[in-house]
């Protein structure tokens, strides 16, 4: 976590570097007070994270650092032009939003899709001030949805998968069996597919988030049973896979076990000794998408009422390449290729395991 | 000097919260914070308007009645720590019969309540069964029900009431608790259930202190040898303890499901309304009354903890430490007592 | 899957999973043999959970290879500390036992979050970078099959299965574990015979507070390598169910311990089984509380606490 | 006089209780190498001084000198060092500890870090020959009977070393035989040079072995009298304050129809052995039938079955000709039957209700405690303050729970309640023990006024005395039947305790 917030300054002095900038690059030390009299000084923006938190490793944390990102770009103070809130527990998420909406931010975002809901609620109560969904759609004037193409980043790690595997038998770890997480499993599952139709995918899910005991079970056996690379999609509990991977390249450096993170590049959670068991990861740019719909509220441009999907096309979803050893460039290059095809539109990756069956007979 | 005890035993709470937010100010203090402007954004979360007076209220009711829940057990010498799993129970019956079909809203509501009541009091059936037959130990089965009752409800979810949705439908209207006068006074999801939480109070007020029933349970409680030499059916009464105790856990369930959020959701861990219960119950001192007290101050400092780090700069973790401490304070009433009747003498 | 590949994924499992159960459960041992109920072992997990995940991101630079070691150390020490407040509570102010357990639950997340933030400006910790990595036993694990089963597992799985054994000792052998035993049954007689309960109910839960903090600490450094709100969530509540299903007997409390592990590890490993995946996955989610709950009502039945439990001892009461 | 002679001295010793004062001033001095008695009523405040003695209590004021050298005494150590030891009212034993356990507690011989358990065996093997205790060192103390436990209590004093004993009310809970017994060791213990102080309420047992007795009254000293030179007659209107009369007097029984009657009854204790053996015994209307026997013949399972709180495994149970055989416990007393429980505390109080709702522990859902299954309260206190006054139940109020009430008081609690249903058949067990002689007295004449008024009396009591004075007829008990049926007037103590021994069975059964 302290590293990220070093990103965000080093990144500072040339991060802005488009339309808006040159106000606030001039008057960036003493600007709060000169800014007051430009247009966008009064501008404040917040979230409330689902009950992850902005240090959840996952899509909180990466929401919280666009949002820093855009303050630290347009000169802001953390708590006065742009703040977060945490939620506990569910029945905090409407208080929360309305606490923002009572301190007069004008653009507030909901992490994750089970604040669903209480946006939707919030908005129709207060129908002057922004909000923004990330992972699902409000239909409302007032709320932009942003929601990402994750099968597709999903689609690209399989294909990784399928051409790093040595044993053809790669595994899938989902938190919450749900329609989020589905499309991570349908996306991987049809890409590793479209490399290997024989290969075989294990998929299993732990019930939980926050089950690190059981991601470490569940990795135990599936690298037991001979699987050597296990994407997860499950938060905290992806942990326990992480340790698991670890635990066996520790006591055996030489054996072939990899784990595929998600949400962000989870090159740092693999390190083990001098290596790393972090193949590569499906990275999702909450913090991009954030940053941009602030950028355009801001500017008097907020897509109210308008479901922004963010893919590979806008580089909001993709493949992170870190792992130099690991992700050869034969791989980068196959799924270059994959990528091509899905962002061409020749192939559309299945978001679900209807739509993966259907998928999957085609091939 | 029975005045004056049950004087004391009313100070004892008191000065309990008193003393915890002292140690929270304290605490705050000593890390740099300012307790004025942290207990001040804590009052005005809790209270400030009537938005959040309104939450505070949603926050109390189910605690009430998962409060009395726990309660009503410990009243009988039980301890249902498997109030969270009853409530999850509830909470998914209680939508299940709201969103299956439509009807009149005198038959439909009821009927919800209801089957929440049932579906608790079948969760609750189980430790309360084993114990009276086996003599299993009701604290382990628990615990384990509310593992069953965690995934059994979010599959049900999943796999029969939506296709393969993380939510459900919305309750029917005629099914639902929630308000458009207080939703148009207080623009907060403050619904009926509140009135429900209260009643329900009083309910199990009158059936420990008034009815024969009660008078059976509490002696049960107190001394099954003597029960069963009274010709009280001491198995019989474990299993209606955890009945009625489940019921009123299976209905906290529905205040979420037919009030505040109007359906139910694929959850990957506890909601806490029961494990907080627990800590409700005992801040009341296991009475009816005590525990809707208790469930007001817990869901006072909880709901108004939200505003303190946006306002005040504060982690809202301290208000976990504070009600832990009030929790201590109540609990070590003796010193509480024995240091005021020191003062007192002292004082003559 | 043959029979073989099926223990050899169950059984390594079921042992990570036991070893924080059993030395949590022991904890519980001390206590409730005291006659002090502790239903404050979750919170207590997660101080030594807390503390044994801090220690080791502080001290992993100054203590190279021993880190995870001192981490335990003093996950252990600062637990040990922490329900002292139980103690105090529940032994001298008289406070009801569960209501003090409850508190401690609280406080302890309370407390350790409120650190980690203040500390870290975040709601969790980083990963540490000394965990406990499990370790092959020279030579017997390259016994065929069994060694592979049982001597690949970390050094804390050991130690939780010797503690056990040391911990049955203690209390079924020595003169403080009759005395100990003799405070949770009836304290009035261990009083008359000049034992002193109010420091024996001490000192039973701060043993508790020591060994549920090394049941944290495991768990931290074996499991999850971080600390979050959710690293113990609910790890400390089996653990007491252990104890109870083990008669609040040591071997009892390791063996009901295994037994959560096994089951548990049964539904994961079942979920791999290419028979058993058509059951639909919830069957195999809730297969461990079922089976608790049968062994319990089948074989197990009633079990009987010390009898003093639950009650604050009042010298001259009675 | 010569202080050097008083192993013990306590001087002007008061101690307070939240609104009470249990001892006021009292003065007790103890000789060496003698039996002194520590009489009064209960509540007079004699454990309450034994316990300060002993380290338990601290007293408010004065002063308390071990062979004349005064002492503090903060803990039960301190006694044990000062070589007091106590065997309290209630024992103090761990039920799930063997016998050697209990007696080493505190002060364990070790082995290497470990308790030594065979030379602890041994030794205490040792003590228990030399004073003539027999114990089993090994046996849990859970499965050893009363007497056998008092021993063990006895031992665990001497095993510290013990010079001056305090027994508080050993011989309540004995039978006759084990109170000869214990007699018998406290007349080898004083030869061996130690000193006892003995509680008990029984006047014959101070006149038999005691040289000197302390009376106290209400918390006061009333003096001590040298025990040759007294009468029981005068000892016991020392301790109440008024004249007391031992025989109870009580015109002859008039027997008519059968109540209960008990056929070929077999029954089974808590570990499944049979103790009730086929057993006869049949009470008629007016007639008191007091069970003799020595503990542990079957008389608990007995009247356990007949209250229908222990399951029958054959024969039959008729009240008024009707079979009650299973009935559950509210079926028999809805039938006609009233039980006072030998054990107060687990059985016939909820300790933690006010005494005012136990008074209708077993017709709270009767007419007219409750209607439509709401209780009500008023009715409740009326019918308790009813038996509050009749009874003489020293309460301070109807609503203080029945924990704070003296042993006496919850006693005559739970007669009242038993009584006043009104019940064909009342079942008393051991309705006296531990109390003093004018509970006992009061006691006893409400027994005969019930069945004056017609109604059977079934009495089980290991005093002989009691049984002889109160039963219009005597069934003696032995290995789970009944082997003798006598009168009265026509038997003596001895031929009792022979009969109970189980000797010249034959004679006696086949005489009646
Ligand atoms: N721990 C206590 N707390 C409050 N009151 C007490 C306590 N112990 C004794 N008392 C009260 O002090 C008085 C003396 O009690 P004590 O037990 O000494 O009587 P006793 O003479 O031993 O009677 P008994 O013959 O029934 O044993 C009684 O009124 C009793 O209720
Ligand atoms: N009064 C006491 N109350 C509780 N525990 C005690 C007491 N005395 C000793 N212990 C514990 O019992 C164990 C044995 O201690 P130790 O050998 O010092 O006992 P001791 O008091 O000297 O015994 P002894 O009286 O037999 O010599 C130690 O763990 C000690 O903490
Ligand atoms: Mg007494
Ligand atoms: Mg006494």
């Amino acid at each position: 976590a302290c590293g990220s917030s070093d990103d965000a300054s080093t990144d500072s002095d040339s991060g802005s570097d488009n339309e808006d900038t040159e106000e606030t690059d001039t008057s960036s030390d003493d600007g709060s007070s000169e800014g007051t009299s430009s247009n966008n000084s009064d501008f404040s923006v917040a979230m409330v994270t689902d009950v992850g938190g902005v240090d959840d490793k996952s899509f909180n944390q990466s929401a919280w650092e666009g949002l820093k990102q855009f303050g630290d770009d347009n000169g802001y103070e953390e708590g006065k032009g742009y703040t977060y809130l945490q939620s506990n527990e569910a029945t905090d998420y409407a208080p929360n939003l309305n606490r923002l909406v009572q301190q007069g931010y004008n653009l507030i975002y909901g992490i994750g899709y089970k604040l669903h809901d209480d946006i939707e609620n919030v908005a129709k109560q207060n129908p002057d001030t922004h909000f923004s969904i990330v992972d699902d759609v409000v239909e409302q004037p007032n709320v932009a949805s942003i929601t990402f193409k994750e099968h597709q980043g999903s689609f690209l790690v399989g294909v990784a998968a399928a051409k790093k595997t040595q044993t053809d038998k790669i595994g899938f770890v989902g938190g919450v069996d749900g329609f989020l997480i589905n499309k991570f499993e349908a996306g991987f599952v049809a890409g590793a597919k479209s490399v290997n139709p024989d290969i075989e995918v294990e998929v299993q899910y732990a019930g939980g988030f926050d089950q690190p005991a059981k991601g470490k079970s569940i990795a135990s056996n599936m690298y037991n049973s001979g699987i050597d690379i296990i994407y997860h999609a499950s938060g905290g509990t992806g942990v326990g896979v992480f340790n698991q991977a670890k635990d066996i390249k520790q006591s055996n450096p030489d054996e072939n076990v990899w784990v595929i993170g998600v949400d962000r590049d989870q090159y740092e959670e693999g390190q083990v000794g001098d290596n790393n068991v972090t193949f590569t990861s499906m990275i999702k740019r909450v913090d991009i998408a954030v940053a941009d719909v602030a950028e355009q509220a801001m500017n008097g441009e907020f897509p109210g009422g308008e479901q922004i999907a963010y893919g590979l096309s806008d580089d909001a979803v993709s493949v992170a390449e870190t792992n130099e050893e690991a992700y050869t460039d034969e791989i980068k290059e196959a799924v270059k290729e994959w990528k091509d095809k899905i962002t061409s539109g020749e192939v559309e990756v299945p978001q679900d395991r209807d739509e993966l069956e259907t998928y999957v007979n085609n091939l | 000097m029975l005045r004056d005890q049950r004087f004391i035993n009313v100070l004892i709470p008191i000065i309990s919260v008193i003393l915890g937010l002292l140690a929270g100010a304290i605490i705050m203090l000593s890390f740099g914070y300012n307790p004025v402007e942290g207990y001040g954004a804590l009052y005005e979360g809790a209270f400030g308007n009537s938005y959040f007076m309104g939450e505070t209220f949603v926050k109390v009711t189910p605690l009430i009645l998962s409060g009395i829940a726990v309660a009503f057990a410990f009243r009988t010498g039980l301890f249902n720590i498997g109030v969270e799993g009853q409530v999850f129970v509830g909470w998914l019956a209680s939508v299940w019969v709201g969103i299956s079909f439509e009807s009149p809203m005198i038959i439909h509501l009821p009927l919800a309540i209801l089957s929440a009541g049932v579906a608790g009091a079948l969760w609750g059936f189980v430790p309360g069964f084993l114990k009276a037959k086996f003599g299993v130990h009701e604290v382990i089965v628990s615990i384990m029900m509310n593992y069953i009752a965690l995934y059994t409800c979010n599959a049900i979810i999943r796999n029969v009431l939506t296709d393969r949705l993380d939510s459900t439908d919305r309750v029917a209207d005629t099914a639902s608790l929630s308000s458009q006068m207080f939703y148009n006074w207080t623009g907060s999801r403050l619904h009926w259930g509140a009135i429900i939480a209260l009643a329900l109070a009083f309910v199990m007020w009158f059936i420990l202190e008034k009815t024969t029933k009660g008078y059976e349970l509490r002696s049960v409680g107190f001394n099954q040898n003597a029960s069963n030499y009274a010709g009280m059916n001491v198995n019989r009464n474990i299993v209606y303890s955890f009945l009625i105790s489940g019921s009123f856990a299976g209905i906290a369930g529905a205040m979420q499901g037919l009030g505040t959020y109007g359906n139910m959701f694929v959850q990957s861990s506890f909601t806490n309304i029961g494990f907080d219960g627990i800590a409700v119950a005992l801040l009341g001192g296991n009475t009816a009354l005590g525990s809707v007290f208790g469930a007001f101050l817990f869901g006072t400092l909880k709901n108004g903890a939200g505003s303190m780090p946006l306002v005040a700069n504060i982690p809202k973790e301290l208000v976990d430490i504070i009600v832990a401490l009030i929790i201590f304070f109540v609990a070590s009433g003796y010193i509480i007592r024995w240091a005021l009747t020191r003062f007192k003498r002292e004082g003559k | 899957m043959n029979i073989i590949d099926i223990l050899l994924a169950i059984i390594p499992v079921t042992i990570f999973y036991a070893a924080p159960l059993i030395l949590t459960a022991l904890g519980g041992v001390f206590s409730e043999r005291a006659g002090v109920v502790n239903i404050g072992l979750e919170g207590l997990m997660v101080m030594g959970a807390f503390t044994a995940i801090v220690t080791n991101l502080m001290m992993a630079d100054t203590l190279g290879s021993f880190t995870p070691y001192a981490s335990l150390l003093l996950a252990a020490i600062i637990s040990g500390l922490f329900a002292i407040i139980h103690a105090v509570a529940s032994v001298s102010f008289r406070a009801d036992q569960v209501v003090s357990g409850v508190a401690i639950n609280f406080l302890a997340l309370g407390v350790s979050l409120f650190l980690v933030q203040e500390l870290y400006g975040a709601g969790q910790t980083g990963q540490v970078s000394r965990p406990i990595y499990s370790n092959d036993i020279p030579i017997l694990s390259d016994i065929p099959i069994i060694g592979e089963m049982f001597f690949t597992h970390h050094v804390t799985s050991y130690v939780a299965v010797i503690l056990a054994f040391v911990v049955w000792f203690i209390i079924f052998k020595t003169p403080f574990g009759l005395r100990l035993r003799s405070v949770g049954e009836h304290p009035m007689a261990a009083d008359t015979n000049g034992i002193n309960v109010y420091r024996t109910r001490y000192i039973g839960v701060i043993l508790s507070g020591v060994f549920a903090g090394l049941g944290g600490g495991v768990f931290a450094l074996t499991i999850t390598g971080n600390f979050s709100g959710a690293t113990i969530s609910g790890q400390g509540f089996m653990a007491l169910a252990a104890m109870i299903f083990g008669k609040w007997h040591p071997l009892g409390a390791m063996g009901a311990a295994f037994f959560f592990g096994f089951a548990q590890s049964l539904s994961d490993v079942a979920a791999g089984i290419p028979l058993l995946e058509s059951i639909p996955s919830v069957f195999l989610l809730i297969a461990p509380y079922v089976l608790t709950i049968l062994a319990l009502a089948g074989f197990i039945g009633r079990a009987e606490a010390p009898k003093a439990i639950g009650t604050p001892y009042i010298k001259g009461s009675r | 006089m010569n202080k050097v002679d008083y192993v013990i001295e306590m001087l002007n010793i008061r101690k307070e209780f939240p609104g009470i004062v249990a001892n006021d001033n009292i003065n007790l001095q103890v000789e060496k190498g003698e039996i002194h008695a520590l009489l009064g009523e209960n509540g007079a405040g004699k454990s309450t001084l034994m316990n300060v003695l002993f380290g338990l209590y601290q007293p408010e004021k004065g002063e308390i000198r071990v062979n004349g050298k005064p002492v503090k005494i903060t803990n039960p150590n301190i006694a044990n060092d000062l070589g007091i030891g106590m065997v309290h009212q209630h024992f103090m034993l761990v039920d799930t500890f063997s016998v050697t356990e209990n007696i080493i507690l505190g002060s364990e011989p070790k082995k290497s870090g470990t308790v030594d358990i065979k030379k602890a065996e041994a030794e205490v093997q040792e003590i228990s020959e030399r004073y003539g205790l027999k114990v089993d060192p090994t046996a849990k103390i859970k499965d050893i009977s009363v007497g056998m436990q008092q021993r063990v209590e006895i031992l665990k004093t001497l095993y510290r070393g013990a010079d001056i004993l305090i027994l508080d009310e050993p011989t309540a809970v004995l039978t006759p035989q084990e109170i000869h017994e214990l007699i018998e060791i406290m007349r080898t213990l004083i030869k061996e040079g130690k000193s006892i102080i003995l509680i008990t309420h029984k006047l014959k047992e101070i006149m038999e072995v005691c040289d000197r007795c302390t009376v106290i009254r209400k918390g006061q000293g009333i003096g001590t009298v040298d025990v040759k030179e007294t009468s029981t007659t005068e000892l016991a209107s020392l301790m109440v304050g008024r004249e007391v009369s031992f025989r109870t007097e009580k015109t002859p029984a008039h027997p008519k129809e059968e109540i209960l009657k008990i056929s070929d009854l077999r029954v089974k204790d808590a570990r499944g052995a049979e103790m009730v053996k086929g057993l006869h015994l049949d009470v008629k209307a007016g007639e008191i039938v007091g069970i003799a026997g020595v503990d542990g013949n079957g008389q608990s399972e007995l009247i356990e079955a007949v209250a229908g709180l222990r399951k029958v495994e054959s024969g039959s149970i008729l009240l008024n000709n009707e079979s009650i055989t299973h009935f559950t416990p509210r079926k028999v007393t809805e039938s006609g039957v009233a039980h006072i429980p030998q054990d107060r505390h687990k059985f016939g109080l909820v300790l933690d209700f006010p005494i005012g709702e136990n008074m209708v522990l077993q017709n709270y859902y009767q007419k007219p405690y409750s209607s439509m299954g709401v209780l009500n309260y008023k009715e409740i206190y009326k019918q308790a303050n009813k038996l509050i006054n009749e009874y003489d139940v020293r309460t301070p109020s109807e609503h203080t729970p029945a924990r704070a009430l003296s042993g006496g008081n919850q006693q005559k609690a739970i007669i009242g309640r038993e009584v006043d249903r009104s019940p064909d058949l009342l079942i008393a067990a051991q309705p006296t023990r531990g109390l003093d002689v004018g509970a006992i007295e009061f006691i006893h004449r409400k027994l005969i006024e019930e069945r004056d008024k017609g109604k059977a009396v079934l009495l089980l009591s290991f005093e002989l005395e009691e049984i002889m004075n109160v039963s219009d007829r005597i069934a003696i008990m032995f290995d789970g039947q009944i082997v003798a049926n006598v009168k009265p007037e026509d038997t003596t103590e001895q031929e009792l305790g022979l009969l109970m021994a189980g000797s010249q069975v034959e004679k006696k059964a086949g005489e009646s």
